[in-house]
């Protein structure tokens, strides 16, 4: 299955990256969302995917019962996920802010600040 | 969104939610949850109440700005950190204490530390929800 | 123990296969109230998955990622029945 | 037993889901399509979820497991209204099948007011004025 | 209702008599008590708890069997080739009246397969309903009401 | 005194947290100088510390590394904490007189001290993910900054700058991950250790080429650089100047860290790429500035040059060479915030950044003109300001590492750099100004009119005196440099102080 | 010596505010203290020229071997007599030139500087340390050249000036540190130690050209002449210090100085002679071409740095002789010479000097020393300056190689110099009495002071040349050869065949100023190429440069955001690529097996589901499937042991879908923008990208690790850390240090949000 999920990766990257190489604002955000889904399943393929038992220990033991998931990998997900969201609800309405002042969602009309 | 099936359901929702948020934030320690999914949940009832009757009165139902919220949740993470200065040990240093109410109950800086996480994530996503949706 | 195990592998395919059967609705449409439909199904099919997992696996803690997930479908629900009224 | 019991809830709730999935893509519109959704979204999660209470048979899980299913059962029928009536809003089609369509020409999009419809079996009085 | 707290509060006495914190042993407690407070009722005092369980109780079950009724239909219908539906929305006034009883009414009527409550009119008064199989729309909507309506009021009220 | 290493990070978070709670704009203005002179206060004593008892290491939560998150000041570190407080300071007293209400009123304090907490953060982790996170901290804040007033140019130019340091951030996290996929750890002496034992080298080295790219967008190397150019000129002067202060440095410290920490087995390969980049940086940053007529635009293009220098030294990969590249660093804040602080006065007074539209400030305000002249200078890295010594020490590094290439671009570009700041002179200062007839004639004050502001002038006055005060006494500051450069040439050091005394 | 050298900086931060409280007492002030320096300097040429050295050393960087080491020999002293001297002259000058001019303070704070500057590139022992003099004199000069800023060709001219000499300043950095290399010191008296090691050096060629190249630009040699008659933009006092006495002889000095160290060889010489030669021709001839008196001046002052380079470059003790006796003399007269066009110029508002005549009625003091000094430039006797033409045409007879060649061009350049000297300094004082506009109160004195000094001395030295000869020219010869040299200088030698030389070049001079209107149309007409040629030659290369700093500027910084993202993802590819393609063996497909259905069509399901979001035509069709994926991979989550995680993605992934529902209803519909072309072009990196993933996943897990990290978290959650859950106690625990970044980036993402969605209207900028 990993080496499925590795496929599934690169999909992600591919489409995300596809998608913020287009002209429309809009879909510069889906990329982005990709790209990010994309590099948190990567993470979670780095710990190696594990069937059935998370990281949890179970009442009466003092330790998770093996074979568990890898459990850092998982932790630094979260808090990527949750960091992204962030960054994401940000560009998001950053993006509606800018095609609201901007009046286009053209990413080829914002030029003025490359261009003289 | 005036939906009189919505509202009512909302009405009633908003503690069932509220509750499940505080399970998941207790619980966190020790099953799935913590204090970034109880946020999320606390903060989809209001955002839900928002939807069913309003962002003011969702604002009037949350009694503080979600600004507030989020200072407040940083200030407790921080302080849960803070705590371990006292008795000489690095930051962010787990100190716990059994408190024996009518169940036994293990109080630690990490729980506080999830307090704090999750008083921001439903800060910040309240502040967001509300800016976004009284455009 | 086992035939419940072989009972749950059967089921997750099943329920895989509503999982898949909704997208399918969501690709198809063909209007917007459709699609979302399709993905409310989805998420259901997902509770419904995560439950049979929790058994398969016998992890009852996964019934909690159910709950979650039955509460945050709905808010998505209605989150694009607003966006169709307002937009309506 | 009770494997026995868990097992067959287990494969009712799937049943009901995948029928729901096929009605799903087999029903002709949105609104039935949404009859058909809701049907998984209780029966099957329903079916399911009370299965994994019967499995693992502790308290809290069951509680947690019963609090799931009323609240999947609350909010089932509220997306369902909720979608459907967006749909109708937007002027999704219905059937051609359709016999009759009595909502027609009481709704109106711009004012989201729904007329009321004047039929002889209102019992009661005319409600106060709120 | 505070018949209803001493019969929840006996239950929990019965689960940790036992010591076993299972949910099958609790509706067992739940049950043993709801028996013992009805042997120890009072002539003199009539509660309407009982007779509120006795409807709550009644009502569950010919919901159900609606529910199963109605979901017979649909299921067959989807996994047979031939569509049989004769759909429609048709306007059902209410008497209901109480946003609570409005909702509770509505939800219902969309838990049931076949059915879907699609619109509260403003004024409240009437629900339009989408339904699969009408035959006859004022015979559904007597059905409607005198069916799932009354009965529900009776419990709600 | 472990404790210094945490507050560099802790003053401003909780000085963030005060002005969230408050919110009133002017408590905010008091507390936000109040908490960057503390931090700069605590930068100093941790400095002190680290040059007095070496490498500082704490472990955060109290887990043994490489378990916990560690916090590691080296003496490099340290300058560039040192070095944030600094800039912090300066730009916030700055800001004072020219940050608008609006904006003061919408969070730009916190924001700041937020920026600052995250730049710290990358300076002093030892962790390799943490380091991401203080990344997307700093980053948030400066999405935030850059958008703040929501002008048009500000959202045009906030969107390229956040799509592309997204891609950045996605491609740290992806090589974050192939890091752990490999050797499962993530403290970076740790790793340091583990990444010396994986065989075949080559993988590591195509690891090494992710971190290259994340960091060089970030650091805004050629040809990665398209963000700042579109981005920088497009917020208020003072975030403008924390910007160029900081943000690109922090980019250049990450690089610095991981290609002599982590990435040293084949460093032919990696270091003579970064060699190249070097010098293409510096070369493509200084024609993008001789092309621009925009003051702002013009320092934002020499910021881009800049860097090639900075990452020269590391290319070359000697102690001298690093020794220059962190003069560098610190020369080039100082020099480069100075003159957008400078920036901020012209167009206070004239309303305009176009070169054309302006001039005639020599004559009305000589102050701001003796200002310009020396931060101009020593960015073009004439004697005895300090940027000639950061060149000296480079090209010096890079004669003796045969390196004659990059040595001749660096010294070409100097003199294109020469060649804009005299441009930005001519026009700005010596020329007249072309609307004098409209105006009432300028006044004869030595700092004109509109900029008798002391907050305004005060944090120019003292970064001028810096950069001349450290062309003058090259020697101590470059021996805190060498040092600097000596730990990072020689990574046990750090490993030791992290991991302690373990094999 | 290293107050002598400081005193100017640090007077020089004084004087700006000296001049605005207390006028009159700073212009006596600057005067005072050239003259102290100069008094000073005079009372070391006995010991000096007695074989002493003097020498101070004071660490300035020691690390990078840069040391305010000074040493005073010969050579220096020389240049420093001459700094202080006809520093004093110029600042006395200058308080006259520019009586109640506002910028005077600023004007000797520049001048100080540069005469601080000045003195410690000669006095400078260590080669940095000189050279951060050497590009002090040029910022300095930049900013004298540039002092009347208001007028653009004065600000063009600064700036040309200062790019010219700084291109020579980089050479000379390079070519000192590549010395410093080869001879293992910065110190110059070190390296006179390894000059044989330096000779067998493979770094000498480098050095020598770089070297030249400093020297030649500093001293305006061909083909680097052009930047000083443009200089001539500066106020006459520059023009005098700078452009003729001092700093434009930093580049003789630097020649004259590494000779001993790098002379002999071949290419040091011939290319020296050869430029020297060269430079010395076209100065005298753009000299006879020019009307403006400074123009002139000018020229005639790149035709003697001509001749004073190719002396060094013969390098015999001849041509020595006469280099040093010549920098001397040109000093003098040439620092009168343009004093007095100082004062023409201050007086009547008229360069020109076909419009100039009969001014000696008007002005005779300063007629007087005009003529005295030109008769000293056309080398009559008993001026110094026929001392030095005896020692010039000794020198180029005595030549090692061309010698007649060399004495035919001397001859030449020297009759032209004759009539240069007719023209500005006999021309513009006879014929009629010209009609100034304005009343004329005479020269002030201390205008003249300067021009009657430096004539007197011309004179006086050429008729008692053995006041300078033992004392200052022996020494500098002596440091310059690097050997003893006891000089002695005399007016008459008999009848010699320089003497018969010297009386053929004053008649060609003569004819030559006679016919001097015809001589300048013919060379108009001749000359034309070389006379535009290099300064054409450096327009362009601005102009080319700026041209291309547009081009490259348009190209990389397009503006297209798409295109930037395709640049960076290609350099990813071919970075990342082309390190990976070479451990392609290492990844392995297998694990295929080990497949269940429903992980299978999960993974189809968000293949599917992306691939849809790449091909939807509307933008709601594609949050949708975007919740999709987000569903699935909750799935896959939950499936490989990570409910936390599926939990936060579920919760994420609807709140991200409901925000982008709140903003989309705003959004226009979605449109197709990009060609085909492009649409492929990006698909294609994108694709590679993917595949580069695809193939990093695989190839770092090739060995599934057993991270010690996790091992130990999850012995130790529950034992030390109290938590049943290890994903959350990393998360609160031990990397609660990443959650708090983590919410703090929330917090500032909540707060941007609420500024974007509130903060309105324009806000002003500053
Ligand atoms: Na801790
Ligand atoms: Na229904």
């Amino acid at each position: 299955m990993q080496t499925v999920m590795a496929f599934v990766v690169g999909a992600l990257y591919a489409a995300g990256l596809y998608l913020m190489m287009r002209r429309s604002i809009f879909k510069l955000i889906i990329g982005l969302a990709l790209l990010s889904h994309g590099s948190n399943l990567f993470l979670f393929l780095m710990g190696y995917l594990t069937r059935g038992g998370p990281p949890i220990t179970p009442p009466e033991a003092v330790r998770p019962v093996a074979p568990f998931a890898d459990p850092l990998p998982q932790a630094l997900i979260l808090t990527a996920i949750v960091i992204g969201f962030g960054v994401q609800a940000f560009a998001v309405v950053l993006i509606r802010r800018a095609h609201e002042t901007l009046g286009t969602d053209d990413l080829d009309k914002m030029q003025s600040t490359d261009v003289d | 969104m005036t939906s009189l099936i919505l509202s009512t359901a909302t009405t009633y929702l908003l503690p069932l939610l509220l509750l499940l948020s505080v399970y998941l934030l207790l619980h966190g320690h020790d099953v799935p949850g913590g204090g970034f999914v109880g946020g999320v949940v606390a903060a989809a009832a209001f955002a839900l109440y928002a939807i069913a009757h309003g962002v003011e009165e969702a604002r009037r139902v949350l009694h503080t700005h979600p600004r507030t919220l989020i200072g407040l949740g940083l200030l407790t993470a921080l302080l849960s950190g803070v705590i371990a200065f006292v008795s000489n040990e690095p930051f962010l240093k787990g100190l716990w204490t059994t408190v024996t109410l009518p169940v036994e109950w293990k109080l630690g800086t990490p729980t506080l530390f999830d307090v704090g996480v999750y008083l921001v994530v439903v800060g910040v996503t309240l502040m967001i929800i509300f800016s976004v949706a009284e455009d | 123990m086992s035939e419940l195990t072989l009972t749950s592998a059967v089921v997750l395919s099943f329920l895989s296969v509503a999982f898949f059967l909704a997208f399918v609705r969501l690709l198809r449409g063909p209007t917007l109230p459709d699609r979302v439909v399709a993905l409310d199904l989805i998420a259901v099919v997902g509770i419904g998955f995560v439950s049979a997992y929790a058994i398969a696996s016998d992890q009852s803690i996964l019934l909690n990622v159910a709950s979650v997930m039955a509460l945050i479908g709905f808010l998505g629900t209605v989150a694009f029945a607003y966006y169709l009224r307002r937009k309506a | 037993m009770q494997d026995a019991v868990c097992a067959a809830l287990m494969i009712a709730g799937t049943f009901f889901m995948v029928v729901g999935g096929v009605g799903v893509i087999r029903f002709p519109d949105l609104y039935m399509r949404v009859s058909s959704s809701t049907k998984a979204s209780t029966l099957g999660a329903g079916f399911i979820l009370l299965s994994l209470a019967f499995h693992f048979n502790e308290l809290g899980t069951t509680m947690r497991a019963v609090a799931t299913i009323t609240f999947l059962v609350v909010t089932g029928p509220v997306s369902a209204h909720l979608i459907s009536r967006a749909a109708y809003g937007i002027g999704v089609r219905l059937w051609e099948g359709t016999i009759r369509d009595e909502l027609r020409g009481r709704y109106n999009p711009d004012t989201n007011v729904v007329e009321s419809v004047e039929l002889e079996s209102n019992e009661d009085e005319r409600p106060q004025a709120p | 209702m505070t018949l209803f707290l001493l019969n929840v509060l006996l239950a929990l006495a019965w689960t940790a008599l036992t010591g076993e914190l299972t949910a099958t042993n609790m509706v067992i407690g739940f049950l043993l008590g709801y028996g013992t407070l009805w042997m120890a009722r009072r002539a003199d005092a009539p509660s309407g708890y009982f007779k509120k369980a006795r409807q709550v109780i009644k009502f569950a079950f010919f919901f159900l069997w609606e529910l199963l009724k109605a979901n017979l239909r649909v299921t067959y219908d989807i996994l047979t080739p031939r569509h049989r539906m004769r759909p429609a929305i048709i306007a059902v006034p209410l008497d209901a009246k109480t946003d609570m009883e409005i909702s509770f009414l509505a939800n219902l009527i969309t838990l049931t397969p076949g059915t879907l409550s699609l619109e509260v009119s403003n004024d409240r008064r009437v629900l339009f309903i989408h339904a699969m199989y009408v035959t006859d729309a004022d015979q559904f909507r007597r059905d409607i009401k005198r069916g799932l309506e009354q009965r529900l009021l009776e419990v709600l009220r | 005194m472990k404790v210094l290493l945490l507050l560099p990070l802790l003053i401003p978070l909780l000085t963030a947290i005060i002005s969230l709670l408050v919110w009133d704009r002017r408590l905010q203005r008091i507390f936000g100088v109040i908490g960057m002179a503390g931090l700069l206060g605590s930068a100093v004593g941790l400095l002190r510390t680290v040059c007095k008892e070496g490498i500082q290491a704490v472990q955060v939560g109290g887990w043994p590394a490489p378990f916990g998150i560690t916090l590691v000041a080296d003496v490099f570190a340290a300058i560039m904490v040192v070095m944030a407080g600094l800039m912090g300071l300066a730009v916030m007293v700055y800001s004072l007189t020219s940050m608008d209400k609006r904006r003061e009123s919408f969070g730009y304090y916190p924001l700041t001290h937020i920026m600052l907490m995250g730049v710290c953060g990358s300076f002093l982790t030892g962790d390799i993910f943490n380091l991401y996170v203080w990344f997307e901290v700093m980053l948030i804040a400066s999405f935030v900054l850059t958008e703040l007033g929501s002008e048009k140019a500000q959202l045009e130019g906030a969107i390229k700058y956040v799509t592309l340091n997204l891609v950045s951030s996605a491609l740290f996290l992806t090589a974050v991950g192939v890091l752990y996929g490999m050797v499962g750890t993530l403290n970076m002496a740790d790793l340091a250790n583990q990444l010396a034992k994986v065989k075949p080298s080559g993988l590591v080295t195509t690891a090494s080429m992710l971190f290259f790219l994340a960091f060089g967008i970030k650091a805004a190397v050629f040809p990665l650089f398209f963000w700042l150019p579109a981005s920088y000129h497009t917020p208020p002067v003072s975030v403008s100047a924390i910007f160029a202060a900081l943000l690109t440095k922090v980019g250049v410290y990450a690089l610095i860290r991981v290609f002599s920490l982590l990435f040293t087995g084949q460093t032919a390969a990696t270091h003579g790429l970064i060699l190249a980049v070097a010098g293409l940086t510096m070369a493509t940053g200084v024609l993008g500035a001789v092309a621009q007529n925009d003051f702002r635009r013009l320092l934002s293009f020499h910021i881009v040059s800049q860097i090639g220098y900075m990452i020269m030294g590391l290319g070359l990969f000697t102690p001298l060479g690093l020794a220059g590249s962190i003069f560098h660093i610190v020369h080039n804040m100082l020099a480069k915030t100075n003159l957008f602080l400078i920036s901020g006065v012209v167009h206070r007074v004239k309303g305009t950044y176009q070169l054309s539209s302006l001039g005639g400030l020599s004559r009305s305000s000589p102050g701001l003109a003796i200002l310009f002249l020396v931060s101009a200078f020593s960015l073009a890295g004439m004697p005895p300001l300090s940027g000639f010594w950061s060149k000296l020490i480079l090209v010096q590094a890079g004669l003796q590492a045969r390196e004659y290439t990059i040595v001749a671009v660096a010294l070409v570009v100097s003199l294109l750099t020469l060649y804009s700041m005299t441009k930005i002179w001519n026009e700005v200062f010596w020329k007249t100004d072309p609307a004098e007839g409209e105006q009432e004639p300028a006044k004869t004050d030595s700092f004109g009119e509109a900029e008798s502001s002391l907050a305004l002038l005060a944090p120019i006055v003292v970064i001028g005196c810096l950069i001349v005060s450290i062309g003058l006494a090259a020697q101590p500051v470059f021996a805190l440099f060498e040092k600097a450069a000596h730990q990072l040439m020689n990574p046990a050091e750090y490993i030791r102080a992290v991991l302690g005394e373990l094999p | 010596m290293l107050i002598a050298v400081v005193s100017g900086f640090v007077f020089s931060l004084a004087v700006p505010l000296l001049h605005r409280t207390v006028r009159n007492v700073t212009d006596w002030l600057v005067v005072l203290l050239p003259f102290s320096l100069f008094i000073y300097f005079s009372f070391l040429t006995q010991p000096i020229a007695a074989g002493g050295v003097l020498s101070s050393s004071h660490a300035w960087a020691p690390s990078v071997g840069v040391n305010l080491s000074f040493v005073l020999d010969g050579l220096s002293l020389l240049f420093a007599i001459l700094i202080s001297g006809i520093g004093a002259l110029v600042f006395l000058y200058s308080s006259g030139y520019f009586k109640g001019h506002s910028g005077l303070g600023r004007f000797y704070a520049y001048l100080l500087i540069f005469m601080a500057s000045m003195l410690g590139l000669v006095l400078s022992d260590n080669v940095i340390a000189l050279f951060i003099f050497w590009e002090l004199t040029s910022l300095s000069s930049y900013l004298l050249i540039g002092f009347d800023h208001e007028r653009s060709s004065a600000r063009s001219a600064a700036r040309q000036a200062l790019l010219v000499t700084s291109v020579g300043g980089l050479a000379l950095l390079a070519g000192l540190l590549l010395l410093g290399e080869a001879g293992g010191s910065f110190e110059l008296s070190q390296l006179l130690r390894e000059r044989e090691a330096i000779r067998s050096h493979r770094f000498y060629v480098p050095i020598v050209v770089l070297i030249m190249v400093a020297a030649f630009t500093k001293s305006a040699q061909f083909p680097f002449h052009f930047w000083l008659p443009n200089a001539m933009e500066a106020p006459a006092p520059v023009s005098t210090y700078l452009h003729s006495a001092t700093m434009v002889k930093a580049g003789i000095y630097l020649l004259a100085r590494l000779s001993p160290v790098l002379g002999g060889a071949r290419i040091w010489q011939g290319t020296i002679v050869v430029v020297g030669a060269i430079t010395m021709l076209i100065g005298a001839c753009l000299a006879i071409k020019e009307t403006d008196i400074k123009r002139i001046l000018a020229y005639s002052t790149v035709s003697i740095l001509g001749v004073l380079t190719f002396l060094l470059g013969l390098g015999t003790r001849a041509a020595v002789e006469a280099a040093v006796a010549y920098l001397f003399i040109h000093a003098l007269y040439k620092a009168g010479l343009f004093l007095v066009a100082g004062i023409i110029d201050h007086e009547t508002g008229i360069r020109d000097v076909t419009r100039l005549s009969g001014l000696a009625r008007i002005m005779p003091v300063t007629a007087l020393a005009a003529a005295v000094a030109g008769l000293s430039m056309a080398g009559l006797p008993p001026l110094f300056g026929f001392i030095g033409k005896e020692l010039l045409y000794t020198a180029t007879l005595q030549a090692p190689l061309a010698n007649s060649i060399l004495t035919a061009a001397v001859l030449l350049t020297s009759a032209l110099l004759v009539a240069v000297a007719g023209i500005v300094s006999l021309g513009p004082f006879i014929g009629r009495t010209m009609t100034l506009s304005e009343k004329h109160g005479g020269v002030p004195l201390t205008m003249t002071a300067g021009p009657v000094v430096l004539a007197g001395l011309g004179l006086l030295i050429g008729l008692l040349p053995n006041l300078v000869a033992g004392r200052i020219v022996s020494s500098a010869v002596g440091a310059v050869l690097a050997q003893p040299a006891a000089i002695k200088l005399a007016l008459l030698h008999g009848l010699t065949v320089q003497l018969g030389l010297s009386g053929l070049t004053f008649a060609l001079g003569v004819t030559a100023y006679l016919r001097r209107d015809a001589l300048r149309r013919a060379v108009s007409r001749f000359d034309l190429g070389t006379a535009l040629g290099p300064a054409k030659g450096y327009s362009l290369t601005l102009d080319g440069m700026t041209a291309l700093a547009r081009l490259q500027t348009r190209i990389l910084q397009s503006g297209h955001l798409h295109i930037y993202l395709f640049i960076i993802l290609a350099v990813t590819v071919g970075l990342v690529g082309s390190w990976l393609v070479r451990y392609y063996g290492l990844m392995r497909l297998e694990g295929w097996a080990d497949i269940r259905f429903y992980e299978f069509l999960t993974a189809l399901v968000i293949v599917a589901a992306t691939i849809v979001i790449v091909r939807a035509s509307s933008r709601l069709f594609s949050v949708v499937a975007l919740g999709v994926v987000g569903y699935s991979m909750g799935i896959i989550y939950i499936i490989f042991g990570a409910p936390d995680l599926a939990m936060t993605q579920f919760s994420i992934d609807t709140l991200t879908v409901i925000l982008l529902l709140l903003v989309l209803y705003r959004l226009p519909r979605y449109a197709r923008y990009s060609t085909t072309l492009e649409r492929l072009r990006d698909a294609a990196i994108a694709l590679a990208v993917g595949v580069l993933v695809t193939g990093l996943t695989l190839a770092a897990t090739a060995v599934p690790p057993i991270s010690q990290i996790s091992s130990y978290f999850a012995e130790n959650s529950y034992l030390l850390a109290k938590g049943r859950n290890v994903v959350n106690v990393i998360l609160v625990d031990f990397r609660a240090f990443d959650t708090l970044g983590e919410i703090t980036v929330l917090a500032v993402a909540a707060i941007g949000v609420y500024s974007l969605m509130k903060l309105r209207g324009n806000g002003s900028d500053g």
